[in-house]
């Protein structure tokens, strides 16, 4: 059994899958716990750190936590159907077994972070690695600023987390705005490009940072609508998806140059990455 | 499971599903007796197979690979069988350069009212499967134990 | 995913010879089998309820029920597994009593290869996805092609219920085989009577598009959306103008040409109209016989023409029709009596095929309904008629039974008693099928109220006498040798089929038999269906038949074709072959060997990939076996799950 | 270190047969047309003619290696409760590698800063390494494909390995460099060779002085790293390359390797095995994404690994030391010096072509 | 042959404005093989290099050049694989200028690093009249051009390239050749089913799954999206089980079946030497057999395996 995981960097921690929420029609999340008591209590984890899911005979891939760590009960991780192991896991249930391999990767400066307002800037999936930092923040209100968060899917049943969306948008120390791409004649919030709709909304670059993910496309105008914003590349932060393999930094997958995705990063921010080799 | 030691050996057989398999209904419904070591795998069409399952299923440890599928000019998809037959007449080339011995494998085609003559052809290949014996295996053993005994 | 597994006992007919217990038990052991029972009748309502319980109890994703061959009952168990909320492609089957309980006497066996089959279905389902049947909406237009009676009758039927049809004849006239006959068996009634009125609701339908002398050229598309391109030959006669007077051909000097309406007995002019009750009664030229076309001088029949409708220089044209159903009714050919050389057909003038003794017999034939032997004239007084010329003898390649011939020969005797009350007929025969409605009194009827003698055995030679016909042949029931002189000898050609079906079947990506009889879908269940969806079978061109099975079937393919066409949108077989962009490079190998032209190349991104026409897979998975990247995927047949079949059965 | 043994050339098979007995030992043998690294057996006897084939890095990373076992259980009582076992497979094989080269064992050196990085140990090749002798014979002859003293090694060196094993006309000459190595040393019944160090040590001097001189290529990481963005250069360096595998898989210092699982019903283990960093799949995302989708990407990520990032990373050491595997059995003959030197030469301006 | 290789240089040099790229051959790393050359410059014309060292098939470069008009240099086998491609629309033939030239047989380097005992210790290699002289660390020798050659030479049917544009040099028949080597089929044949079994197994044992063969192959399309390294579908797994390797190899033999025109560059390539080319001899020989055909003759043609005919006349099914 899971003799030593943390000292063997490939043996996951072995967890048990408590809850499956449908959130769209190929977007599932996961809450899963550790089966040691033990090791569930000691798990610590920063806002934006990714594990490993591994199902045992297909194999293992990435997802950020997407729960914040002051909420413990479980560790949440949302899945989009795409290839193999995430059909896979698509097809498991409640009380089935996985495999956890976390925390790996760099968190959000949640840290430097503080007292400054926070724009997020989240598209499709690219919700996921926002929620941690948006809940972490929530839990810890009076230490940030202004909170704004503009969320987009491409259509309002694409969008996940809709059970969270009614409050987040009900409360008043935060200000959401959601969007999609196709409305539809039920659709009460704003239809039109993520990019397009930030301009609108126009947040102030004064003290603040933005922190966006979302399909590559999507943040290639958001930062650009950022840049027109005034914001400068210190003050916008991403989070890549890359294929990562070992996620300590060895099996050579997700180095840009001599950075390791799956160590420096995930979380850089805009500055950084221009810094970076160009080969994303 | 696996078949049953000492009595059986490891037979496939890839049937299509609109000729053979009814073939080998129609046996059934007529209680045709036949060996039990044949276990069959039905595919739409003989055109559905690659010839590769049938190396796949030797490598695999099979001692006999059985396709049957619509006589020529009865498929149901109308051409199937005419490419199958190509691509299993030059599979027949390359089991021997492998070194498994070409008679362990056979297609032929069987109707789905050839009852009679699917017993046959079942009768027939098995004995001649139990004529060659087990398939040779590999000196390095199985997969799984070869990985677990990564000692090197 | 969370697998039910469901072993039958069949009563006893699987739990017999199979430890249905014990076979439940092992498929617990396989991977993500939650639940597994055995129950007495899977398909009884309380073994589906069984199954329906469990699945809201354990769950269940998907199950497998082990139990008779899925030809029997895979459709039931669908929508078992459909009613208790499941996906209906969430469903496998394992074969244990046609495949396993039925043919293995060794109990242990059959106990430990039924769990082998259950665990390959369960590896099969694990590797199942939700398929949901995509929508095409479809094109009410009908084609017929073949007017014969089958054809006639489908043709009308289909119309009567509102639809569109186009009905596509090879020849100038529809009517078939049928307008050639005389008299019909076992009522007698005259045959272009019961016809004729047929043939004219053809020409009178608005709702019938009639192209004859026309021939299919190709067939692309697919159920509900056939592109059907249609030769229109030329007939030298623009039939817009055409009135069918005939006057053309009371003029044309041509007058020895070849008369393909009666059978070659009697000659016709180049330019003609076949018949008098053609539909459409219209003239066409005989290339081959006409001066003008063969020698350019003539222009008689321009003359003659009051329509100015003669054109030398009409071509072929090939017309497009968009149809979403097409129904086969192309009939069949006649024995080429030659070919058995010790009769003497072909050589002996007085030696005549049954069709071309119909058209002596017919009023409207070359003989006026007068029988005289072709060779000089007379009324021939003892006239044999041979059976099963071309029927039953394997030597030939003709081992069938073509069924309507025993019954025509005795029908041309009792008419040659009322044509020749003097005359005598002798009929040679190997056994008497007669088994329709009043078939067998008729021939009794023959034998008995019109005299005519049935010997039992075959001719073994006929040789010219006299100016008569000496025939040697046995007599099997009383063993002894028989010669009878006769004048004339009627061969009972057998019926084979027709000139270029095979290439039409290939048009129709349908299948034919060796002897280029068409198949249907099934022998029992579906006799006028084919195995490509949307085309239908009637009449003699999936084997021989007379009038009445004929008609029925013509009238069986209308009814499944208005049944096709009541809905508005077909739903697709989900079960077809997919393309993974990413993995595709288009090199096109699949398309070359799709049997259907379901696949296509197209541009994505600036790079070629293939593509699946969904609603014109049919599902064989050729083209899986031909992608060496395993970029093109059949549904419920992937690799994977071939090779997880294949694992399962050979661990290693 | 100090000890020092020595061994008759004609009594090396059976020393090695003797160590046999107690821990696998890993030398090259000729088998077909290549030589590899494979288990000792006296009757194949050992080649030590030149360089292997295959370098001995699988006696480190072999080229599958199941990292963990698991095993999906069933009870009988309750078949819906799916239980899973997972259990870890740690080497556990001393092990002697004889016959490396000086090359060879630097190799190790490349490796052990990834995969023993202080804090983060890969438990499978450190308690391979652990239990691992390596003893590695000085080059006498470097081929003309050897490029060890351009990269910062020599056919002499002892950098990586436990034994330094120098070859002096009928004797092999044992001297101890790590402790690990001392202590086996001490184990065996050799005859002590103390005064024999000199006369090896002048021996791989000499040989080192023979070895034609070339261009170090210790500059490079700057030069290959001002050069990411000089696509023309990698188009032109990769064109010929056939994104095949022969010189990642045959080379002492890379280390790329997939995961995956591969499992029999409801068992199976996870199997860690070669990768090339030059295959298209080898980068390729489950989104369809691959950030290094064309042959020059990945040929400028091969040797900006090896000459720029990993020197990056590890105080200027080259993850190339020179063995020319690479070049001897390309099935193009590319040749990664002339990469290099050309890298080194580059001038942008010029826009000079880059055959190579 | 100077002067065949000045002509040579200055065919490309004239048709080198109108082209993206001419893949040549220049001199390699060692003097007993030559290497690709990519010329994209005038400059780069002088390297051009044609003699019997010139052993690689260019062709497989082709399909990933698609949509560029290039050039390239064939010798007769070469340019069966050219055939090959076109026939099966993977290059396109209007953006293709192919060089044609006449050879006698291309050396191995392998067998002649073994005839002359250099190793990898050469100095230098030249080649003069019919001989190549070697000096090495081991000394200085020749060896004869025609003991040197690679195997398939010993079976060439087409020593001038066709398809062609513009032919350098003289046409002429194949290279008169005695004392074929064995083929390891020939080798096979000898042995019994275990045997055979038992060989594959101890040679895929020694494959270290580089795929270099797979990636050498001319008609191995697929390269980047090769099912041997993927899980869907999963042919085979990632293991080093000979097994695993054996069933590659009969994939790739399969996937070639009726295409491959036994060019050789699966066994050139391969790094330790494995003989690769074996199964698709044998599956040649039985596709010539049934189908009397062989690949790379006539690009208008289709592969036997992507046809097929109602009635085989050389198919003898069992009776049962």
């Amino acid at each position: 059994m899971s003799e030593n995981p943390g000292t063997n960097l490939y043996l996951p921690f072995m967890a048990t899958i408590q809850e499956v929420v449908r959130e769209t029609q190929n977007i599932k999340t996961f809450r899963v716990t550790l089966n040691d008591p033990e090791q569930m209590r000691n798990f610590r984890f920063a806002p934006g750190q990714v594990g490993q899911l591994s199902v045992f005979g297909v194999g293992e891939s990435t997802f950020v936590i997407n729960s914040p760590p002051t909420r413990m009960e479980y560790l949440q991780f949302s899945v989009m159907r795409v290839g193999e192991l995430t059909t896979r896991l698509h097809k498991l249930r409640k009380g089935d077994q996985i495999g956890v391999r976390a925390p790996l990767g760099n968190s959000f400066p949640f840290e430097d972070m503080k007292g400054k307002n926070v724009v997020f800037v989240g598209g499709g999936i690219g919700m996921a690695p926002l929620r941690t930092l948006l809940l972490y923040m929530l839990d810890n209100r009076t230490d940030y600023g202004d909170i704004t968060l503009l969320y987009g899917a491409r259509s309002p049943s694409d969008m996940a987390f809709s059970y969270e969306l009614p409050d987040w948008l009900a409360r008043k120390d935060m200000s959401t705005v959601l969007t999609v791409d196709n409305g539809t004649p039920d659709w009460a919030h704003k239809v039109g490009l993520i990019p397009n709709v930030l301009k609108e909304m126009n947040p102030s670059p004064e003290n603040s940072v933005a922190v966006t993910c979302g399909p590559p496309i999507m943040i290639k105008f958001t930062i650009q609508a950022l840049h027109a914003l005034g914001f400068q590349d210190e003050q916008i932060i991403t989070t890549l998806e890359k294929r990562m393999k070992c996620g300590v930094g060895i099996c050579g997958r997700c180095n840009i140059g001599s950075k390791y995705v799956c160590q420096d990063g995930p979380v850089f921010t805009y500055a950084q990455l221009r810094e970076l080799p160009n080969e994303l | 499971m696996s078949v049953l030691e000492g009595k059986e050996l490891r037979i496939i057989g890839f049937l299509c599903n609109w000729c053979s398999y009814g073939g080998a209904d129609t046996a059934g419904v007529g209680r045709f007796t036949q060996p039990t070591d044949l276990r069959i795998i039905k595919l739409p069409c003989t055109g559905r197979i690659n010839p590769l399952f049938v190396v796949r299923a030797f490598l695999n440890g099979a001692d006999g690979v059985l396709v049957s599928g619509c006589h020529p000019r009865d498929c149901h998809y109308t051409a199937g069988n005419f490419y199958a037959r190509r691509r299993l007449e030059v599979l027949r080339s390359l089991l021997p350069v492998m070194g498994i011995e070409p008679a362990r494998f056979e297609y032929t085609w069987v109707s789905a009212s050839e009852g009679q003559r699917w017993r046959t052809v079942v009768q027939k290949f098995t004995e001649q499967i139990h004529g060659l014996g087990p398939i040779p295996a590999f000196k390095s053993g199985t997969c799984l134990e070869a990985c677990l005994g990564t000692a090197i | 995913m969370n697998i039910g597994v469901f072993v039958c006992h069949c009563g006893s007919n699987i739990a017999g010879t199979v430890d249905t217990v014990a076979v439940a038990k092992a498929a617990l052991a396989y991977p993500e089998v939650v639940f597994a029972t055995d129950t007495m009748y899977a398909c009884s309502e309380p073994g589906q309820a069984g199954i329906i319980e469990a699945v809201q109890k354990y769950e269940l994703d998907g199950v497998v029920v082990a139990s008779c061959t899925p030809r029997m009952h895979e459709a039931t168990f669908r929508r078992t597994v459909e009613r208790a909320g499941l996906n209906r492609y969430m469903f496998e089957m394992a074969n244990i009593r046609e495949h396993v309980s039925w043919i293995g006497k060794d109990k242990d066996a059959n106990t430990n290869k039924a769990a082998e089959l259950v665990h390959i279905a369960v590896e099969k389902l694990r590797r199942n996805t939700e398929l949901t049947a995509g929508e095409f909406t479809i094109n009410k237009r009908v084609m017929v092609i073949g007017g014969g009676v089958a054809g006639i009758q489908a043709a009308l039927d289909c119309a009567d219920g509102g639809l569109e049809v186009v009905l596509v004849e090879r020849e100038p006239s529809i009517g078939g085989k049928m307008s050639k006959l005389d008299k019909t068996f076992p009522t007698v009634d005259c045959s272009s009577c019961i016809l004729g009125p047929r043939m004219v609701d053809i020409a009178q339908n608005p709702n019938i598009t009639l192209y004859t002398l026309s021939e299919v050229e190709s067939v692309d598309g697919f159920v509900g959306n056939f592109d059907v391109k249609v030769r229109r030959k030329a007939a030298y006669v623009d039939w817009t103008l055409c009135t069918g007077c005939g006057e053309c051909a009371a003029k044309c000097p041509s007058k020895k040409t070849p008369d393909r309406f009666n059978e070659f007995i009697g000659k016709t002019t180049a330019i003609n109209i076949p018949f008098p009750q053609a539909i459409p009664k219209k003239a066409s030229i005989n290339a081959a016989a006409c001066l003008m076309l063969t020698k350019g001088k003539c222009g008689a029949c321009v003359k003659a023409c009051p329509a100015g409708a003669i054109q030398f220089k009409q071509e072929d044209e090939i017309v497009t029709e968009q149809v979403g159903a097409v129904i086969v009714a192309t009939g069949y050919d006649l024995f080429d009596f030659t070919q058995y050389g010790e009769y003497g057909g072909g050589r002996y003038p007085d030696v005549i095929t049954s069709m071309q003794y119909e058209r002596l017999l017919s009023a409207s034939g070359p003989t006026e309904g007068h029988i005289k032997r072709p060779s000089d004239g007379k009324e021939p007084k003892d006239i044999v008629f041979i059976q099963c010329v071309g029927s039953r003898d394997k030597s030939i390649g003709r081992p069938y039974c073509s069924g309507f011939c025993c019954m025509y020969t005795a029908k041309q005797t009792i008419l040659t008693k009322d044509h020749l009350p003097e005359s005598q007929s002798y009929v040679f025969y190997m056994d008497i099928r007669s088994p329709g409605k009043g078939y067998d009194e008729f021939i009794r009827r023959a034998m008995e109220e019109y005299g005519a003698r049935y010997i039992r055995g075959r001719v073994s030679a006929i040789q010219p006498k006299n100016g008569r016909y000496l025939i040697k042949g046995v007599n099997t029931l009383m063993g002894d040798q028989v010669e009878i002189e006769a004048d004339l000898v009627v061969l009972a050609v057998g019926a084979e089929a027709a000139k270029g079906a095979p290439q039409l079947a290939e048009k129709l990506r349908i299948s034919y038999d060796t002897y280029g009889f068409y198949m249907e879908g099934h022998p029992k269940l579906k006799p006028v269906e084919t195995n490509t969806a949307g085309i239908y079978l009637a009449g003699s061109c999936q084997g021989p038949k007379d009038i009445p099975s004929s008609v029925a079937q013509g009238g069986a393919a209308a009814s499944k074709v208005l049944g096709l066409f009541s809905k508005d949108k077909l739903a697709s077989d989900p079960q077809v072959s997919s393309v993974s962009l990413q993995r595709c490079i288009g090199c096109a190998k699949c398309q070359s060997v799709c049997p259907f032209g379901a696949i296509e190349m197209t541009q994505f991104r600036g790079m070629t990939k293939a593509s699946v026409i969904a609603t014109v897979c049919q599902g064989c998975g050729n083209c899986t076996s031909a992608c060496p990247q395993g970029a093109i995927q059949l549904s419920h047949f992937t690799d994977n799950q071939i090779l997880a079949e294949v694992h399962a059965l050979c661990p290693y | 270190m100090g000890a020092a043994r020595c061994i008759k050339k004609d009594a090396l098979l059976t020393w090695l047969e003797e160590v046999g007995k107690s821990r696998l030992v890993l030398a090259p043998r000729a088998q077909g047309k290549s030589t590899a690294f494979l288990p000792f057996d006296p009757a194949k006897g050992i080649s030590l003619s030149g360089l292997a084939t295959s370098s001995p890095k699988q006696a480190l990373i072999p080229r599958h290696e199941a990292l963990l076992e698991f095993r999906y259980t069933k009870t009988d009582q309750v078949p819906a409760q799916t239980g899973l076992a997972v259990r870890e497979l740690i080497p556990n094989q001393p092990t002697l590698v004889f016959g490396a080269r000086p090359c060879d064992a630097r190799g190790f050196t490349v490796l052990d800063r990834v995969y023993d990085a202080g804090a983060k140990r890969d438990v499978y090749y450190c308690a391979r390494r652990d239990k691992t002798i390596v003893a590695t014979v000085a080059c006498t002859e470097p081929a003309d494909t050897c490029f060890c003293n351009r990269v910062g090694g020599g056919p002499g060196d002892s950098a990586g390995s436990d034994i330094l094993v120098t070859e002096l006309d009928q004797l092999y000459v044992l001297e101890a460099v790590t402790q690990r190595g001392e202590a086996f040393l001490l184990e065996q019944k050799l005859p002590d060779a103390t005064e024999l160090a000199d006369k090896a040590q002048a021996a791989r001097a000499a040989v080192r002085a023979a070895m034609p001189e070339g261009d170090s290529l210790l500059g490079a990481p700057d030069k290959v790293g001002a050069l990411f963005d000089e696509m023309p250069f990698w188009d032109g360096v990769a064109a010929k390359c056939l994104s095949c595998g022969a010189c990642s898989y045959l080379c002492p210092t890379c280390y790329c390797f997939n995961i995956t699982d591969e499992s029999k019903g409801g068992q199976g283990v996870r199997v860690r095995t070669w990768d090339n960093c030059m295959s298209f799949q080898f980068t390729l995302e489950g989104s369809g994404h691959n950030p290094r989708a064309t042959k020059s990407q990945r040929m400028r990520n091969r040797v900006g690994h090896k000459f720029c990032y990993y020197p990056t990373l590890h105080d200027g050491a080259l993850s190339c030391v020179g063995c020319g595997r690479c070049i001897a059995h390309c099935p193009v003959s590319m040749d990664i010096r002339r990469i290099v030197s050309k890298a080194l030469t580059y001038e942008k301006a010029a826009k000079e072509h880059s055959n190579v | 042959m100077g002067s065949q290789l000045e002509d040579l240089k200055t065919a490309i040099r004239q048709a080198l404005p109108d082209l993206d790229v001419v893949i040549a051959w220049a001199a390699g790393p060692d003097g007993l093989a030559h290497t690709p050359l990519f010329i994209t410059s005038e400059s780069d014309v002088d390297l051009v290099q044609w003699d019997p060292r010139c052993s690689q098939n260019l062709a497989g470069y082709l399909p990933g050049l698609r949509g560029k008009k290039v050039g390239i240099v064939a010798k007769g086998c070469d340019a069966r694989s050219i055939t090959e491609l076109l026939q099966e629309k993977l290059i396109d033939r209007e953006q293709l200028t192919v060089f044609g030239l006449h050879c006698q047989g291309a050396l191995d380097p392998e067998k002649i690093a073994a005839m002359a005992d250099c190793g990898r210790y050469v100095r230098s290699a030249e080649i003069n009249g019919g001989e190549l002289k070697i000096v090495s660390s081991k000394g200085a020798c020749a060896i004869s051009l025609e003991n040197g050659l690679l195997a398939k030479c010993f079976r060439c049917t087409g020593a001038d390239a066709q398809p062609c544009d513009q032919f350098i040099g003289e046409h002429g028949a194949p290279p008169v050749l005695k004392d074929a080597p064995a083929t390891t089929l020939d080798r096979l044949e000898a042995m019994s089913m275990e045997e055979r079994f038992q060989f594959w197994e101890e040679q895929m044992g020694q494959c270290i799954r580089c795929y270099a063969c797979r990636s050498a192959c001319p008609l191995c399309v697929c390269q980047d999206h090769c099912a041997a390294q993927s899980r869907e579908p999963h042919w085979v797994d990632q293991t080093d089980h000979p097994r695993e390797k054996l069933m590659f190899q009969a994939m790739h033999a399969l996937h070639t079946a009726g295409r491959c025109t036994e060019c050789g560059e699966c066994e050139r390539a391969c790094p330790v030497g494995l003989p690769i080319m074996t199964m698709k001899q044998a599956l040649n020989r039985q596709i010539k057999a049934l189908f009397d055909y062989e690949a790379g003759l006539d690009s208008e043609k289709t592969p036997p395996l992507f046809q097929f005919r109602e009635n085989e006349e050389h198919i003898k099914e069992r009776k049962w």
